[in-house]
């Protein structure tokens, strides 16, 4: 099979994360939309190296992977914080900040 | 790092003998600024964990400046070895670029970042606690707000030492941002100082619920950029089959052979090239606060601890600009003509939106915000003429931009009332009249924000402006002036009100601030009339430092 | 190298700012002598000045010093005087000590209005006033554009201090509102002044851009440019050139001002003290004009003349409207201020009719309408100090009880009708031969002005001095020995000057000479030739 | 000699200096000071005219440059002198008048508190007129002329708590400005014409310009004296500048400084004579004025208001001769001196009567008053005789030349002058004896009046006195004048010959006999005369004023020329104004201030875009990049 169907794949995962960053309200949700996103992109790197017969791409995917995963740590943290304080993961609900 | 470069190594090495894996060859010597910061930052974690809370705070303090002040010190030996210029070369097997622009912008981010750190360890503006003196991070960043857990954490007299090694990550991600040469060593960057930034948003002493939206807000735009960004990285993989900035411009400028026939189908294919290279660029945009990804810039500047707000502006900015400038020199030089109609469009559109949404803002951090958006407009526009005198002007302007708004924003923390900080502007009604001295400062400030000649911020604007003229930008020069004239408004509305309207009663007071604070500040009055009135000698290092490296 | 004359000239009122903003609070009295010891100082070094120029010495320049500066931007720190600017610094330093005396008192704090021991409004008020002082003197020796740039933009934040901070005590209105209109009005100079700046900025970077594009290396010396320009290795495209003397005439313009960029003048000099109102348009406002002189014509000739048909067109619009105004006006101070505006569409006139009378007579505009204004606006203080009203309305009958202030403001009022005899005359006489032996019809039109200026002179006079002696008015007191010491020299000055306007013709002849030559324009020929020996006798 | 005559402008230039800030310890002294001075520079007149008889016809011009005042490339502007034949008659007329008039303020002004001034004022101007008319060029002419201008305008609002006399001194001013503006066109015009304005190259070279310019120069100057000299169009300062102290209506609006117009035209003949254009207009103005004025003067009430319109009137007569070319400068020049006389005379016998009468100035309060103030009576009388043309009286000489010579025009033009001035002679006939017989004849109407002016203290019915000698001794000397002047000058025509080396002279022969013209002449002075006694002296002067013929009131109101004046300029020039300030606060500074409000408005739109809900960032965000990506590709595209 063409493995330029992964590509458009990943694209397709990509932009549902997008979409899903953009129309979900729950922070984790959000939050996971964009792991999504990150996991697109490794999908991506992956097709590429098999397209481009080098390595690359699978070792850049294994940093992604931590770098989301350090992402994870943080963001829960903060989303769990801002979760105490005000009861409520809806990030619409935070915007004292405006204008 | 090393990892990635060893990469490289291994599959060029995969080819004839997989079975022994040749260890990465790195040049610690080059590499050590960052080493040394890092190195600083994990030595902190240890201090967390070991020293007993008394003696953290002085002794994180000394780990910060030490750490620094050595780093900086090595920036200077590598410059004075010649580093910067024609011994500058790719460090960590491709990963790394030790050259004029690293080193200079390492140099500016390291000093800006060790007056950050002054404005850190400030401990003499809020009302003591319990007669312990604290600083402007809360005193457990995991308490809820307001709820038991934070007023016992008080009284114990904790207190937030952990931002020293936060700080110091960052600024380690920060000065491999710059120098990083290929696309996964930047995108590993842009998360080692974007994260530790995300914390510190959430950390205010004061209204922390502001604090802790900023800080949800941050990240998860932030992230949501660097998916964006990591995205592009993945099409220009494809494109050139190698994340490496030089390999990526040698498939655009067409020197090399494409590997085997089965990269046909994607290998040079311009649509990857084009769509990959704008998704890189908008992850750098998001980060320098260029419209319209611009939108985080306000609230988090105004939510997060006025020290933070301060060293991300200043700091974040010369790493993203500095990231950029070699993204765009470097990796898609070959692309200038498709680029650089782009960056005039976002260029215009950054300088007019924040100068004109500045206009009527009412808080003195989100007018600083907007303010940040304008000038990365000017510096966009600087960015866009691609020629030796756009690098090195724009280098020249970071170094201003950085120092006076650190200055302006130290002067911030200053000025309190009941509630903290008096951030809201009517409250600096007469500000000239109860405290002469600190309204002058941040009037110099302003004047320098907005241009002023005898301001190293007009020195800055006229090299810039200089740049793009010269390379024929001139409509953007000319939207340049316009906008500026727009920004001088809110910055004299400033001046206004803290000059020539009566005092309120129940006016803000200033606080006498420590050494520390004061040194930030005086540093950054004395930057501001040096680089205005004999600017030479740094016009002269930036133009220098004005080549990057392939 | 000899002692370096020109700078020392703008480094002492420099130095003098900062000694008498760092006297300490209490010593208020102290500050001011001190302040009036350093402009004294200025003076003296600027008679030197003029005494060292020779006005017969070949080359554009004298007492020149050029050192390296900002080599990135190809700057150099340039100065040099012609016989223009030499006279124009010697009107500066000679205005700025009156206008320190004049304005001794407006500074002082009201009794506890000072919420802080360290707020020194007084040590402000003179120390700007140097500071000004200072940056004038430069921007009217830089020979570098850049240079000149620089301070051209820099005395606008001093000025602006001057006439947000120190207003007339609140009389006719609150507070509040006193304070609102003031800080509006100087809101507007800034910024107004400040966006002509900016666009003027981008003309120089473009001049940058050019010089280096065709030089190989950018310069901003104007002597190195003009000397390019004869040579012939500098050619200007018609379209740069023209939009590079835009960029250089907007900001002058505003600064001058020309119509319709003037509207910031009256809220200006309306709302400042009359010092300061008097050190806006007997000094600032001359760089701008004086720089139209210099910059404008040198750098752009073939521009300055594609464009002399619409600027001589917008200062015959000054003269007249600003007369006009000026009649209309309630405002004593408003009144003076549109009178100038009307009085600088004489300058730009004479400026642009591109003759030796025109220009000569413009230049000695200069100095005469400082002097002028100088004693018209700080009497019109003196008086308003007295009533704590600038409204027309409020007075009456002065003449009755204040003979000797009277006097002296009918004499500036007549030095500002330019009257045969004062000064004044002599240039507006000038500039209008020179307007009209090349365009008649402007000359005609620009004479309506002289009527006009009779117009609202007159009926200022008349309203304010004249007639029954109103409430409020009885029993004011005449001119103090403080502030005759202000005015009689001033007068004494004006009288002088329309006697025997010699001394200064001479010195300012061959600069003009010289500018004319630049622009390659030479006199119109009378069709009556008349010869030497017959005009001689 | 020459240094002489800069002293001649310098002793009460002095004067005025000392004077004026001189301050309170001259009070006393002052008038004397002023005096003395006035007195030393018509001495020095003397001399120098002695020195002038010394010489022969030709050479007796005396030139002097003191120093060069404004050199500027080719303009060349010298402060120098100039003193012919022409000049010393002024100078003469002038320090001679001006010393008696001086002389009679002492008098009548010993209560004026300001008097020290008022003598200042005199200096200057006396400095300024003798300036005039020794200056050796047009732009130092100009000085004296604005210089006279600044002096009448100081001591028309002399009394400047009257807010009368306040606006009537800056009317003055700035009709006069009018005219000057008339006068400084001239001189550029003849910058660019001869290169020069000296009278010698200016005047020599005439010939040489071609007509058109010499037209417009003459027409510009014309529009000069119509100011100075109060011709129609420029006419209406002159009655209100009565509201000056009397004698400077003698000394000023009388004597001297009006008749500067006639000076300068003639001053000037060798433009107007190669400008024929221009001479018609030049007599035009003349012609009209001398009706204008004399009309005016029928029906004026107030006596120096009257006697305004018969200076007018007169002065009509004098620019109607200058107009006529040759043939007419000298007898201009003739009549201005013999007016000097007996006008001047006139006017302080006037003074002379509002002194006694606490200063009422409306004849209709007047009357019988001759057995009161005899002197004055007498003097008066002469001075009447004098102005009407009474055979043997200066006034006979003078104007029965000046109507010989419009006649002697020739053509309809002739005629038509000729009938203007003779109609002109008859209306003078006529408002002069209605002045004699309503000042000093008939019944005393004597009334209780509230004076406003300052000069004289007190109220309640008038005690009509003689004046005191220091007034009574100028008005004999001027009476003298007024009675003999015109014979002595025409006696084998002295004035004809002293006069001719300058302004040169041309006889002109009328169509009629010039005996039929005097014979003329004498009919229609019996009418006017009789006409007046038919009026004034056979049935009592109603104390308020007939409504009138229509004729009347217009004339009352001069015409309804102030009235247009009024309506036009006034009105216009307000609403004009208004409305220009309207303009610039709306729309020349609504532009600054709307720019900057549609700025503030846009920001605050643009504000609501960061609404604080971080998916609508992300949408930008996401927008942002889709918006990169289409551009990129677009840019390939293209």
């Amino acid at each position: 099979m063409n493995p330029v169907n992964y590509l458009y794949l990943a694209a397709l995962l990509f932009t549902i994360g997008a979409t899903g960053v953009l129309i979900r309200r729950n922070a984790i949700v959000v939050f996971m939309c964009v792991e999504l996103m990150l996991n697109a992109c490794n999908l991506a790197f992956v097709t590429f190296s098999r397209l481009h017969g080098n390595l690359d791409g699978q070792i850049i995917a294994f940093f992604t992977m931590v770098v989301a995963a350090a992402e994870v740590v943080i963001g829960l943290a903060i989303i769990v914080t801002i979760f105490r304080s005000r009861h409520s993961a809806s990030v619409d609900d935070a915007n004292l900040l405006k204008l | 790092m090393s990892s990635a470069a060893s990469v490289h190594s291994l599959w060029t090495a995969a080819a004839d003998a997989p079975q022994k894996i040749p260890a990465p060859h790195i040049e610690y010597a080059q590499l050590s600024p960052t080493l040394i910061v890092l190195g600083a930052a994990v030595l902190g974690i240890l201090v967390e964990a070991f020293l007993p809370r008394r003696t953290r705070y002085p002794a994180q303090l000394l780990l910060a400046t030490v750490g620094l002040v050595a780093a900086f010190a090595a920036v200077i030996a590598l410059a004075a070895g010649g580093y910067g210029t024609d011994k500058a070369h790719i460090a960590a097997m491709g990963a790394v670029a030790v050259d004029g622009p690293a080193l200079f912008l390492q140099g500016t981010l390291l000093l800006a970042s060790l007056i950050a750190v002054f404005t850190f360890a400030e401990r003499r503006l809020d009302p003591a606690a319990h007669g312990r003196r604290v600083d402007s991070f809360a005193a457990q960043g995991a308490a809820v707000p307001g709820g038991e857990a934070e007023q016992e954490a008080v009284k114990a007299g904790f207190t937030t030492t952990e931002v020293f090694p936060l700080v110091l990550f960052a600024v380690g991600g920060m000065l491999v941002f710059p120098a990083a040469n290929d696309l996964l060593t930047l995108f590993v960057a842009l998360e080692v100082f974007s994260l530790p930034l995300y914390v510190l948003c959430a950390l205010a002493r004061r209204q922390r619920l502001m604090s802790q939206e900023s800080a949800v807000k941050y990240f998860l735009l932030g992230a949501f950029s660097s998916a964006f960004l990591l995205f592009g990285v993945a099409l220009l993989y494809g494109y050139a089959g190698t994340v490496s900035y030089a390999g990526i411009a040698d498939v655009v400028s067409g020197t090399t052979r494409s590997v085997d026939p089965a990269l046909a189908s994607t290998s040079g294919n311009d649509a990857l090239l084009l769509i990959g290279g704008a998704l890189v660029l908008m992850g750098l945009l998001f980060k320098v606060g260029a419209v319209p990804f611009h939108m985080w810039t306000p609230d988090v500047y105004q939510g997060a601890p006025t020290p933070v707000t301060g060293f991300m502006a200043a700091a974040t900015k010369v790493a993203a600009f500095g990231a950029l400038l070699r993204l765009l020199y470097v990796v898609l030089p070959g692309l200038r003509w498709d680029w650089r109609p782009v960056m005039w469009g976002v260029a215009i559109v950054t300088m007019v939106v924040g100068a004109i949404v500045a206009v009527t803002q009412t808080d003195v951090k989100r007018l600083l915000a907007y303010s940040s958006i304008a000038h990365a407009g000017f510096l966009l526009a600087g960015v866009t003429a691609a020629s030796p005198d756009g690098i090195s002007s724009v280098l020249f302007y970071l170094v201003t931009y950085a120092f006076v708004t650190l200055g302006a924003f130290a002067v911030v923390t200053l000025v309190r009332d009941a509630g903290g900080e008096a951030t809201h502007l009517s409250k600096w009604a007469g500000l000239g009249r109860r405290s002469p001295l600190v309204a002058a400062v941040f009037a110099v400030f302003l004047l320098a924000f907005a241009g002023i000649p005898l301001t190293s911020g007009f020195a800055g604007k006229f090299a810039v402006f200089k740049a793009a003229a010269e390379s024929g930008a001139t409509p953007l020069v000319i939207v340049g002036v316009l906008s500026s004239a727009v920004a001088a408004f809110f910055y004299v509305r400033v001046i206004v009100l803290m000059f020539f309207s009566e005092p309120r009663p129940d006016g803000p007071t200033v606080a006498v601030p420590s050494a520390l604070t004061s040194t930030a500040i005086a540093v950054g009055v004395a930057l501001t009339v040096v680089l205005g009135v004999a600017p030479q000698y740094f016009l002269e290092l930036a133009g220098q430092a004005g080549t990057f490296v392939r | 190298m000899s002692f370096p004359l020109l700078t020392a000239t703008a480094v002492v009122p420099a130095v003098g700012a900062v000694a008498t903003a760092a006297v300490p609070a209490a010593r208020r009295a102290a500050a001011k002598w001190l302040a009036l010891g350093f402009s004294l100082a200025t003076l003296v070094l600027a008679a030197v000045q003029l005494v060292r120029f020779d006005p017969d010495a070949a080359g554009p320049f004298q007492l020149t010093e050029s050192h390296a500066w900002i080599k990135d931007f190809g700057v150099r720190y340039e100065l040099g005087v012609d016989g223009i600017a030499v006279v124009l610094i010697a009107l500066t330093a000679l205005l700025i000590p009156f206008v320190m005396l004049a304005g001794w008192h407006d500074a002082d704090p009201l009794e506890g209005s000072s919420p802080n021991r360290r707020w020194r409004p007084t040590q402000g008020f003179f120390a700007l006033i140097l500071m000004v002082e200072a940056m004038v003197v430069i921007s009217f020796e830089a020979t570098d554009v850049f240079l000149f740039y620089l301070f051209f933009e820099a005395m606008l934040i001093p000025m602006y201090f001057l006439i947000g901070g120190f207003g007339d005590r609140a009389g006719e209105r609150s507070e509040e509102e006193t304070a609102a209109q003031r800080s509006y009005a100087a809101v507007k100079f800034l910024l107004y002044n400040l966006a002509g700046g900016l666009i003027m900025m981008a003309a120089v970077i473009g001049l940058y851009a050019v010089t280096a594009d065709q030089l190989g290396t950018g310069t901003f010396s104007l002597q190195e440019i003009v000397q390019a320009r004869v040579d012939g290795r500098l050619e200007l495209p018609p379209v740069t050139e023209r939009a590079l003397f835009l960029g250089f005439f907007f900001a002058f313009a505003v600064k001058a001002p020309l119509w319709p960029l003037h509207t910031w003048l009256p809220n200006a000099m309306g709302e400042a003290t009359a010092p300061v109102a008097v050190l806006i348009t007997a000094v600032v406002d001359k760089v701008g004009t004086f720089a139209m002189l210099r910059f404008c014509l040198q750098l752009f000739p073939g521009a300055s003349k594609w464009a002399t048909p619409v600027i001589v067109a917008l200062a015959l619009v000054s003269i007249v409207y600003g007369a006009l105004l000026a009649v209309g006006q309630r405002d004593i101070k408003r009144l003076v201020a549109y009178a100038s505006i009307s009085h600088f569409g004489f300058i730009v006139l004479g400026i642009f009719a591109m003759t030796t009378q025109g220009q000569g007579g413009a230049t000695l505009y200069m100095v005469n309408h400082g002097i002028s204004t100088a004693a018209l606006m700080l009497v019109a203080g003196f008086l308003i100090s007295r009533r704590g009203s600038r409204l027309i309305a409020d007075y009456g009958g002065v003449q009755k009880v204040a003979p000797v202030l009277a006097g002296t403001f009918l004499v500036g009022g007549l030095a500002t009708l330019s009257l045969p005899g004062l000064a004044p005359f002599v240039s507006e006489f000038l500039v209008l031969v020179g307007t009209f032996s090349r365009y008649p019809a402007a000359g005609i039109i620009a004479t309506v002005g002289i009527v006009l200026a009779a117009l609202y002179v007159l009926v200022l006079y008349q309203r304010t001095m004249t007639g029954p002696v109103t409430e409020g008015v009885r029993g004011m007191p005449d001119l103090r020995v403080r502030e005759l010491v202000v005015v009689a020299p001033l007068i004494a000055l004006l009288l002088f000057l329309g006697v025997y306007p010699k001394p200064l013709t001479e010195i300012i002849d061959p600069a003009v000479g010289h500018t004319m030559s630049q622009v390659e324009k030479s006199d119109p020929k009378p069709d009556v030739p008349v010869n030497e020996a017959e005009a001689a006798k | 000699m020459e240094n002489l005559i800069g002293l001649l402008v310098a002793a009460p230039l002095l004067g005025a200096a000392v004077l004026l800030c001189g301050g309170r310890r001259l009070d006393r002294s002052g008038p004397w000071v002023g005096t003395l001075l006035a007195a030393v520079s018509f001495g020095l007149g003397v001399v120098l005219f002695a020195d002038m008889l010394g010489r022969s016809g030709e050479d007796r011009t005396l030139t002097t440059t003191v120093f060069s005042w404004v050199p500027v490339g080719g303009f060349r502007a010298d402060v120098g002198f100039q003193l012919d034949q022409l000049s010393m008659t002024f100078v003469l007329l002038i320090t001679g008048v001006g010393t008696l008039i001086h002389l009679y303020s002492v008098g009548y002004m010993e209560h004026d508190e300001r008097r020290r001034r008022f003598f200042g004022y005199l200096n200057l101007f006396l400095a300024a007129m003798l300036l005039l008319v020794v200056a050796d060029n047009y732009l130092l002419l100009y000085v004296g002329w604005e210089g006279v201008g600044l002096a009448s305008y100081l001591l028309i609002g002399f009394w400047q708590h009257k807010p009368s006399a306040a606006t009537a001194a800056k009317k003055a001013f700035l009709v006069n400005r009018v005219g000057d503006m008339g006068l400084s066109v001239a001189i550029m015009l003849m910058f660019t014409t001869f290169g020069t304005f000296a009278f010698g190259p200016v005047l020599d070279g005439a010939e040489a310009a071609g007509e058109g310019k010499l037209t417009a120069i003459g027409l510009m100057l014309l529009l000069a004296a119509c100011g100075k000299s109060a011709q129609v169009p420029l006419q209406s300062w002159l009655g209100d500048a009565m509201e000056g102290p009397t004698p400077v209506s003698a000394l000023i609006h009388a004597a001297t400084m009006v008749t500067a117009g006639v000076y300068l035209i003639t001053r000037s003949g060798a433009v107007f004579d190669a400008a024929p254009t221009a001479q018609a207009a030049v007599v035009t103005v003349g012609a009209v004025t001398l009706l204008f004025g004399a009309i005016v003067g029928c029906a004026k009430d107030d006596i120096k208001k009257a006697l305004a319109g018969s200076t007018m009137s007169q002065i009509g007569y004098m620019i109607l001769a200058a107009g006529l070319g040759p043939v007419g400068y000298v007898f201009a020049i003739m009549h201005l001196v013999t007016h000097g006389f007996f006008k001047a005379g006139l006017f302080l016998g006037a003074g002379s009567v509002m002194h006694g009468m606490n200063d009422e100035v409306d004849m209709r309060r007047y009357g019988g008053l001759r057995k009161y103030m005899p002197v004055t009576f007498v003097t008066f009388g002469l001075g009447y005789l004098a102005i009407i043309g009474f055979p043997g009286l200066s006034g006979f000489f003078s104007k029965d030349k000046i109507i010989e010579a419009a006649f002697a025009k020739g053509g309809t033009e002739g005629w038509i002058l000729g009938g203007a001035a003779l109609l002109g002679a008859g209306i003078t006939a006529f408002y002069m004896t209605r002045v004699m017989i309503m000042t000093f004849f008939g019944e005393p109407r004597w009334q209780p009046t509230a004076s406003d002016s300052g000069s004289a203290a007190g109220s309640g019915a008038p005690h009509p006195h003689e004046s005191p000698k220091t007034m009574t001794v100028p008005m004999v000397i001027l009476a003298f004048g007024s009675v003999f002047a015109g014979g002595l000058f025409s006696i084998n025509d002295t004035f004809l010959k002293w006069l001719e080396p300058v302004t040169g002279h041309a006889h002109g022969n009328p169509p009629v006999s010039a005996l039929t013209v005097t014979a003329a002449t004498m009919v229609v002075l019996v009418l006017g005369v009789a006409l007046a006694w038919a009026r004034y002296g056979r049935r009592p002067v109603p104390v308020t004023a007939p409504r009138g013929s229509g004729l009347t009131r217009a004339a009352r109101r001069d015409l309804f020329q102030d009235d247009f004046n009024h309506v036009v300029l006034v009105r216009g020039g307000e609403h004009l104004t208004r409305s220009l300030v309207y303009v610039d606060h709306t729309l020349v500074d609504g532009v600054v201030n709307g720019t900057a409000a549609s700025v503030g408005g846009l920001s605050g739109r643009m504000r609501r875009l960061q609404n604080g809900y971080a998916r609508s960032y992300a949408v930008s965000m996401f927008g942002g990049a889709a918006l990169l990506i289409a551009a990129t590709l677009l840019m390939r595209a293209v």
